[in-house]
């Protein structure tokens, strides 16, 4: 591997490159993000590798494990270049028929196509799939495409490209170039990339920072995941052109230690890259140097937020500090310092590459170019979606999502994270960008979509949430630890059934002293849950409350299982399954529950083949 | 320097009334705990006209041993006073009552602050109180 | 149970991998030692102090703070369940509980035995697999308590033998 | 360089980089706190000396202790704002520390006379606040016995291994610093008792009362620089033989 030594080298590096590659174009991308290989993916691309290899087929198809491509639900996902034909929830047993009917007869394989479960459809392209087509991805879009391990897949594709351009443009024009993109964060806040560049740029130090905040801590939001397994030269190549318009010489990348993958590909990543020049001393001959650096959080979401993710890289406990000073004037070891998330660092090299006014020419007035969701929860496709910003809601449940499995009624979508809101129904044609869904009582935040529905507890999810945040508290502010604690205390009694009308009273109170008053976001943010379904879903507390009743039957204090005598066969398995012997009851006689007994695990419904087990 | 209150002690003319210290136990602490007094009288022996008393309380020291153990800069000259004053800084870890030569400061555990001699900000209320002129402020 | 001794060899060759007096790399140290001895024993942590320059109070006090560290010895076995959102409304706190039933521990404890660790973890980012179990590093999507219960239970029968 | 504001109206100047708290102290407000102190450096944890802070169009809650002052900004000390929630975060507060009297007092200023909340669930030492004043007053000793243990509503102040710690010198600045006077401290003739240790104490060479702890003396002694005999002797020892010294000078 030789150094590239400028920009005319690495075209000629990219031409050779795709000289190697089989010359129709010709690949196989196995999904290897984490959701394919927990189904089995990395037992399927070795399939794939010995197949081919055995039916001599491994010169005409590229074989690549790649990173994600987001449709998560139905993995593993298989993906052929160049038609865009998609085979879902493929087994290491199906490869065999693959390579006869499809690869040697160019035949398609029915039944390992996506058929739409609402209207029977099957889609042989990937981009035709409902899932698909309503997204517009650019920061993913290379994802289903390249080997994340291999520097040369991402420099095919024009990888390091808008490096060389920005090399040439020299620091002043790229700083202009973000600003004018309007690229905002897209950690959470949504601060303007462009302006904290120049802040930090224009402080006055012989040494600038630049980090990476990889922390991605929201629970149910993996995109920065997805992004730095499956594309890290994109978060990389980002943080070079971010370090060269800044003028840092150092960088972070502060990653989770719970995403041992985007540990390995971002290692191998940053070896590549200085292998080849891009990465270290003289970078493409331009006498820019640059380094980057992993640091391993240690678990604990309070370090997404800037400050306390600083202390933390300085060796110290990840507490928050009051700003201003923002990081950008006193950062790292008290050095102006850049940060930004892994999304917003992979969407610098596109605007760098295709212009601000290409990026402007996508989103909203406000909130530019596309984000990145995680859509999770009680939704038909679960996965990584990419919209452009401004995407109503509903667009996004329901033509992307599949809408809501079981034939179940919506009830919330819950954006923005634990410290975001609830949406209700009847705000599912908010636009999803910045200021609109904080207008609504919830926020953008790193882009975490939980769907709710109709068997979903309010009260339960912001106890939930409470309860996450409370843990996750630095515990340095008494609103924020003791006041959590203390609101977490009243939504137990909510949903255990000893909660009042003061009690919703004393929550509210406490709520906005904990908003008001405590010093960074987790805190300020923290009663977002509680607030926002107070506001859309109060009845559903004051049903907990007044009458002592759930009405989605969650909490178990106010629920009990029964057995429905007519649907019951005494088929004994639920008497079998159940831990506290609590169900008694004849063979192929009609079973009962002892309510003494019964610990409301509902294992009882889940095994019963009768659908006889009731909730009241 | 045009230092206010200065405090000369006259030992001569004291008598031993430990009026003083009365005064100056008010003045700092409420009810008067002759234990907060930051003056002490000493017996000194006995004299030709009966026994000898000394007025013991904090020099200001120049060079003070209090000022530079003091870990936190917590012992502040009064500019206009000259007096060494403790101030809000101070952490109570007491070693500036250890180190004192002449035991002028003492530590209260309770209060967690060592207790010393502080002018009355220019006006010391021993003097003022002293009956026998044995305290005098210039 | 008490702890196993620890070996200061270990230790000392994972510390040296790091350059000494350097607080930065605190928490990466931590991160090494405990994949190198499974978890973070006292004489561990005394020695990284003093190897980094840092007080061991100070330490301490970061050991502590972050959640990915564990300062007692963990089980032959990590049973993890993750609580993320999107666990959450498709049943973790279910798993959770048949895991301690099961298990007659509470989550973040080990059996008796020292055979198993029941942890949960706040999201792991694989949220369309919720909800979701990783025993011993490999992911369990869609689990169901009855199915977590015959995981353990294979488990302790593997144990008995 | 100078800042000029305004606080409750009034015309103040600080020196760029103050802490607003400590300017409005000089000047004479009165703003209540419980985490604060001169000497150590601010966490603004109480959430008690929050304020109203006005300035290029915003307006928000802050606390005053870590609180830089802004050229131009306008502080109000006490709105309704700031009386509600410094009465809720001291009902907070009165739920971890019941046995405080300076809390209890302060509370009743904001008419809080009863908190509505049980104690915490965690609560190692009781009537702790956790304010870390003990914390940082150890780590500016240069002791560093003490740290925050744990996080969130587990959070709690402790030492390293949960066990008494080498560096800790039995000095009790913790104690002197603490507001709610909740760390135990014990002087007996066997020695002076805190956090799980019984630190021997240096006697007075002549009356044998107790001076300061060893571990105390000889740090101070390897740091200061005073000569040994410096510590050697008690407060009223002290005095007695500086008195008979005068004695012969005078007469």
């Amino acid at each position: 591997m030789a150094r590239i030594g400028n920009a005319k080298q690495l075209a000629e590096y990219r031409k050779q490159v795709k000289a190697s590659k089989p010359e129709s174009r010709k690949a196989i991308a196995v999904c290897a993000g984490t959701g394919c290989k927990a189904f089995g993916s990395f037992e399927l691309f070795e399939a794939f590798r010995e197949a081919l290899a055995r039916h001599e087929l491994d010169r005409q198809w590229d074989l690549r494990a790649t990173g994600c491509h987001g449709f998560c639900e139905r993995g593993p996902l298989v993906l052929f270049f160049p038609d865009g034909m998609l085979y879902q929830r493929v087994k290491s047993s199906d490869v065999d028929e693959i390579v006869q009917t499809t690869l040697k007869q160019g035949k398609v394989v029915d039944r390992l196509l996506y058929t739409d479960p609402q209207s029977g459809d099957a889609y042989i392209k990937e981009r035709d799939i409902p899932f698909y087509k309503h997204q517009r991805r650019l920061v993913l879009e290379q994802n289903g495409q390249i080997d994340p391990c291999s520097i040369d897949d991402y420099i095919a594709l024009g990888g390091y490209s808008a490096l060389a351009k920005a090399l040439a443009m020299g620091p002043h024009r790229v700083l202009d170039e973000v600003e004018r993109a309007h690229l905002r964060g897209r950690g959470g806040a949504g601060f303007p990339a462009g302006r904290k560049w120049k802040t930090c740029r224009g402080t006055e130090s012989d040494k600038r920072y630049i980090i990476c905040n990889a922390d991605e801590g929201d629970p149910g939001a993996f995109m920065d995941r997805s992004v730095l397994e499956g594309n890290p030269h994109s978060v990389l190549e980002g943080m070079i052109i971010g370090a060269f318009a800044i003028g840092a010489d150092e960088g972070w990348v502060y990653v989770r230690q719970e995403y041992p993958l985007a540990i390995e590909r971002l290692e191998l990543a940053l070896e590549a890259a200085r292998a080849k020049g891009l990465l270290g001393e003289d970078i493409l001959g331009s006498g820019f140097a640059f380094d980057v650096h992993i640091n391993r959080g240690g678990g604990a979401f309070v370090c997404g937020e800037e400050s306390a993710l600083i202390a933390s890289l300085e060796g110290r406990r990840g507490v928050p500090r009051r700003r201003p000073p923002y990081p950008a004037v006193a950062g790292l070891h008290g050095k102006p310092t850049n940060i930004n998330n892994v999304e917003t660092w992979a969407n610098v090299p596109l605007i760098v590459g295709k212009g601000a006014d290409w990026f402007r020419s996508i989103g909203t007035e406000g909130s530019k170019g596309t984000k990145i969701f995680s859509l999770v929860g009680k939704v038909n496709n679960t996965g990584l979606v990419e919209v452009p910003m401004g995407m109503p809601l509903r667009q996004i449940v329901e033509d992307i999502g599949g809408g809501i499995p079981g034939g179940k009624r919506f009830k919330a979508v819950q954006t923005g994270g634990p410290s975001g809101g609830c949406l209700p129904a009847d705000k599912l044609d908010v636009a999803v960008d910045f200021d609109s869904l904080t207008a609504e009582g919830s926020m953008m935040g790193s882009g975490g979509m939980i769907v709710m529905d109709e068997d979903t507890c309010m009260v339960d999810v912001a106890r939930y949430f409470v309860g996450f945040l409370k843990f996750e508290s630095c515990g340095n502010c008494t609103s924020c630890r003791d006041g959590l604690e203390r609101m977490h205390e009243l939504l137990t009694d909510i949903t255990e059934g000893r909660g009042t009308d003061e009690t919703i009273a004393l929550l509210e109170d406490l709520a906005a002293t904990v908003k008001a008053t405590s010093l960074c976001a987790l805190g300020t943010t923290a009663v977002n849950p509680v607030q926002s379904t107070l506001k859309y879903f109060r009845d559903e507390y004051e049903a907990h409350v007044r009458d002592k009743r759930c009405p989605a039957r969650v909490c178990k204090a106010l629920i009990s299982y029964t057995i429905d005598n007519d649907a019951c066969t005494g088929c004994t398995l639920c008497a079998k399954r159940c831990p506290q012997d609590a169900i008694s009851g004849q063979k192929k006689g009609p079973h009962t529950i002892d309510q003494d007994k019964c610990i409301k695990c509902g294992i009882c419904r889940d095994v019963c083949t009768y659908d006889a087990v009731r909730v009241e | 320097m045009a230092r206010r209150g200065r405090l000369v002690i006259k030992p001569d003319r004291c008598t031993g009334c430990r009026t003083c210290e009365l005064a100056c136990a008010f003045v700092h602490s409420t009810g008067g705990l002759l234990g907060l007094s930051r003056i002490r009288i000493r017996e000194a022996g006995a004299g030709p006209e009966g026994d000898r008393h000394l007025q013991m309380t904090c020099l200001q020291c120049i060079e003070a041993a209090c000022v530079k153990v003091c870990p936190v800069d917590a012992l502040v000259r009064n500019e206009d006073t000259g007096a060494i004053e403790v101030s809000e800084r101070c952490i109570g870890c007491g070693l500036c009552a250890v180190v004192c030569p002449f035991g002028h400061m003492h530590f209260d555990r309770m209060l967690g602050r060592p207790i010393k001699c502080d002018l009355c900000g220019g006006a010391p209320t021993c003097a003022a109180f002293c009956p026998h002129g044995a305290l005098e402020v210039r | 149970m008490s702890a196993p001794p620890v070996d200061i060899g270990r230790v000392d060759r994972v510390l040296a991998r790091h350059p000494a007096g350097v607080q930065g790399e605190l928490i990466n140290v931590l991160h090494d030692l405990q994949a190198e001895l499974r978890y973070l024993p006292r004489q561990a942590l005394e020695r990284a102090a003093s190897h980094l320059g840092v007080p061991e109070a100070h330490l301490f006090g970061v050991a502590t703070f972050y959640e990915g560290f564990h300062l007692e010895p963990r089980g032959e076995h990590i049973c993890t369940v993750c609580m993320g959102t999107a666990c959450h409304v498709r049943g973790a706190p279910r798993l959770v509980e048949q895991a301690e039933r099961d298990l007659g521990i509470r989550a973040g404890q080990t059996t008796p035995d020292m055979r198993l660790t029941l942890e949960t973890v706040n999201c792991v980012g694989a949220c369309a697999l919720g909800p979701l179990v990783i025993f011993d590093g490999k992911y369990h999507g869609n689990m169901t308590p009855d199915r977590l219960g015959r995981l353990i239970g294979k488990l302790a029968k593997k144990g008995s033998e | 360089m100078e800042r000029r504001f305004k606080i409750n109206d009034i015309d103040v100047k600080a020196r760029a980089g103050e802490h607003l708290l400590d300017v409005a102290r000089r000047y004479g407000f009165e703003i209540p706190s419980l985490c604060h102190h001169e000497a150590l450096p601010p966490i603004g944890a109480c959430r008690i000396c929050l304020v109203e802070v006005a300035w290029g169009g915003r307006r928000e809650l802050c606390t005053s202790c870590n609180f830089e002052v802004i050229e131009g900004m306008q502080v109000t000390t006490d709105t309704p704002a700031v009386q509600h929630h410094r009465a809720m975060n001291l009902e907070l507060l009165l739920a971890r520390a019941p046995g405080s009297a300076r809390l209890r007092e302060l509370a009743a200023q904001y008419g809080v006379r009863r908190t509505r909340f049980g104690p915490p669930a965690t609560s190692p030492l009781p009537n702790c606040i956790l304010c870390e004043l003990c914390v940082r007053a150890c780590e500016q000793l240069g002791n560093h016995a003490l740290t925050m243990v744990g996080r969130g509503d587990k959070k709690r102040i402790g030492l390293a291994f949960n066990s008494p710690s080498e560096q800790c010198t039995g000095c009790a600045s913790c104690a002197s610093v603490c507001p709610t006077e909740c760390i135990p401290v014990k002087d007996t003739a066997a020695g002076r008792t805190i956090w799980g240790q019984t630190h021997p104490l240096v006697l007075c060479k002549v009356c044998g009362a107790p001076v300061m702890t060893e571990r105390q003396r000889a740090k101070a002694i390897a740091k200061k620089g005073l000569p040994e005999e410096y510590y050697d002797f008690c407060e009223s020892c002290k005095q007695s033989t500086a008195s008979k010294r005068f004695a012969s000078i005078v007469w």
